[in-house]
């Protein structure tokens, strides 16, 4: 089954990214695919690289840029709501692109299922 | 910042040319943008121009293409509604470049 | 980086758009809307419901000069337009719903009356039923 | 359908709204802080004890661990699952529709 999965918090303040992330691990495990993760609101946050936890912290932009590497996941940071926050191509992390809201439209009519988190 | 210098008057754009004051747009600024741009208006340019103006008067966004498409087309007409007309008027794309000679925000491209 | 093509050639799905909180406290009102605009470009099928604060999202006379921020509540006649060409135009198959739940207008003393856009009030059970029936939901 | 619920019902509305606009025999899943809502011998526990009967209702086990609640503290007939689980339920229950 197709998942497409849409992440509306950054890293930190909320759990969103955290669930959103264990759902798509748990998922590609299971054999499913994940072709797009669409990252709107101040989900645009987990695409910065200059995101740096405390070492003994999780660190979720690597993390989605590492799922994005092995799994072929298709990381796409909304441009409106990463231009309001200063996310722009020279900010992103490996494994992210900057693409319009267009993209999230695409996801769910292509995925089988449209799993949303957010606050 | 750089800007549109016009009768004596600045008016202060951004790195691409879109001006930062929405409100202070006039007929003789978006002559200057238009010449900046290479376009020569024309009755037609004016057209698309004055209804993003007032569509954006009335809902407070520039218009997604498909809108602008369909809304010239009950406007003006049939074979004015098509992609191809706008894009021989806005060779740059209908949406950035006549939003800018229209001193609107720049369209940030979701579609 | 793995760009991921969809197959959508004439793909129609239902999108249900859940409003849930007032404008202005949070950015969460503003950002949905521009998902809904996007989603009439591809003509898709949507319902745009508004329960709990939503329904002030769509409150006639907002005026927002001495906050500072940009008052978008005109954008939603967008959503009216939209709906009304959908009406009319048969060839682009799309249905649009602007709908606001009874038990939310009750609960703030308000009416269809309040708002500056012309919608369907329906109660909660049959807009389980709507939401119920659409393939994806994009609440905030 | 599959709803989920992140809110504390201490907190927001989220869980009333969620119950009031699902329909009868659809799933219910408490995720995040929305596990609060599965835990007995709260003033809030009714709610989720008056919706069993009328839904499935599931509670994200890794949440319920992180905020110290074991599981004999769940309200009886709210199962618990993990994220493999919660993959299951949205692959099994159609639309995903998020309360937030």
């Amino acid at each position: 089954m197709k998942f497409g999965i849409l992440v509306n918090e950054g890293p930190f303040t909320h759990q969103a990214s955290d669930t959103a992330y264990q759902f798509a691990k748990a998922a590609l495990e299971k054999g499913h695919d994940v072709p797009r993760v669409f990252f709107y609101y101040d989900g645009v946050n987990n695409a910065n690289k200059y995101s740096a936890p405390q070492a003994d912290d999780r660190n979720l932009v690597k993390l989605w840029g590492a799922l994005a590497a092995e799994k072929n996941v298709d990381l796409v940071v909304c441009v409106a709501a990463g231009m309001r926050r200063g996310i722009q191509n020279e900010s992103l992390a490996p494994g992210f692109r900057i693409s319009g809201l267009g993209q999230l439209v695409e996801a769910g009519m292509g995925c089988d299922r449209l799993m949303m988190f957010g606050d | 910042m750089p800007a549109y210098t016009v009768n004596g008057t600045d008016y202060e754009h951004d790195e691409e040319g879109y001006i930062l004051d929405v409100n202070n747009w006039n007929e003789d600024l978006a002559k200057v943008i238009a010449q900046e741009e290479g376009l020569n208006m024309t009755e037609e340019h004016w057209l698309v121009v004055n209804f993003l103006r007032e569509y954006y008067n009335e809902y407070q966004i520039a218009p997604a293409v498909r809108v602008l498409v369909k809304a010239v087309k009950k406007k003006f007409g049939e074979e004015k509604g098509s992609n191809k007309y706008l894009y021989e008027l806005f060779p740059y794309g209908p949406a950035k470049q006549a939003c800018k000679v229209a001193g609107l925000p720049k369209p940030t491209g979701c579609v | 980086m793995a760009e991921f093509e969809f197959e959508t050639e004439g793909v129609k799905k239902t999108f249900t758009f859940m409003n849930r909180k007032a404008p202005y406290g949070t950015i969460y009102a503003l950002e949905v809307l521009e998902t809904v605009l996007i989603s009439a470009a591809f003509e898709q099928h949507a319902n745009i419901i508004f329960v709990d604060d939503g329904v002030y999202q769509i409150k006639a006379g907002q005026d927002t000069t001495a906050i500072n921020m940009k008052n978008f509540s005109p954008t939603y006649g967008i959503i009216e337009m939209e709906k009304e060409d959908a009406d009319e135009d048969d060839d682009i198959d799309m249905v649009w719903r602007i709908i606001v739940e009874k038990e939310s207008l009750d609960a703030r003393g308000l009416t269809e009356d309040d708002f500056k856009v012309s919608v369907e009030v329906l109660s909660a059970a049959e807009i389980a039923d709507i939401v119920d029936a659409s393939d994806c939901v994009i609440s905030g | 359908m599959l709803h989920t619920v992140n809110k504390s019902p201490f907190e927001r509305n989220s869980l009333d709204t969620c119950l009031r606009l699902a329909k009868k025999g659809s799933a219910i899943l408490l995720i995040e802080d929305g596990v609060i809502a599965a835990v007995k011998g709260t003033v809030q526990s009714a709610k989720i004890e008056g919706a069993v009967g009328n839904h499935a209702v599931y509670v994200l086990g890794p949440d319920l661990k992180a905020r110290a609640f074991s599981e004999d503290q769940v309200i009886s007939g709210v199962k618990v699952v993990d994220y493999a689980g919660f993959v299951d339920l949205a692959e099994e229950h159609g639309t995903h529709n998020a309360w937030l």
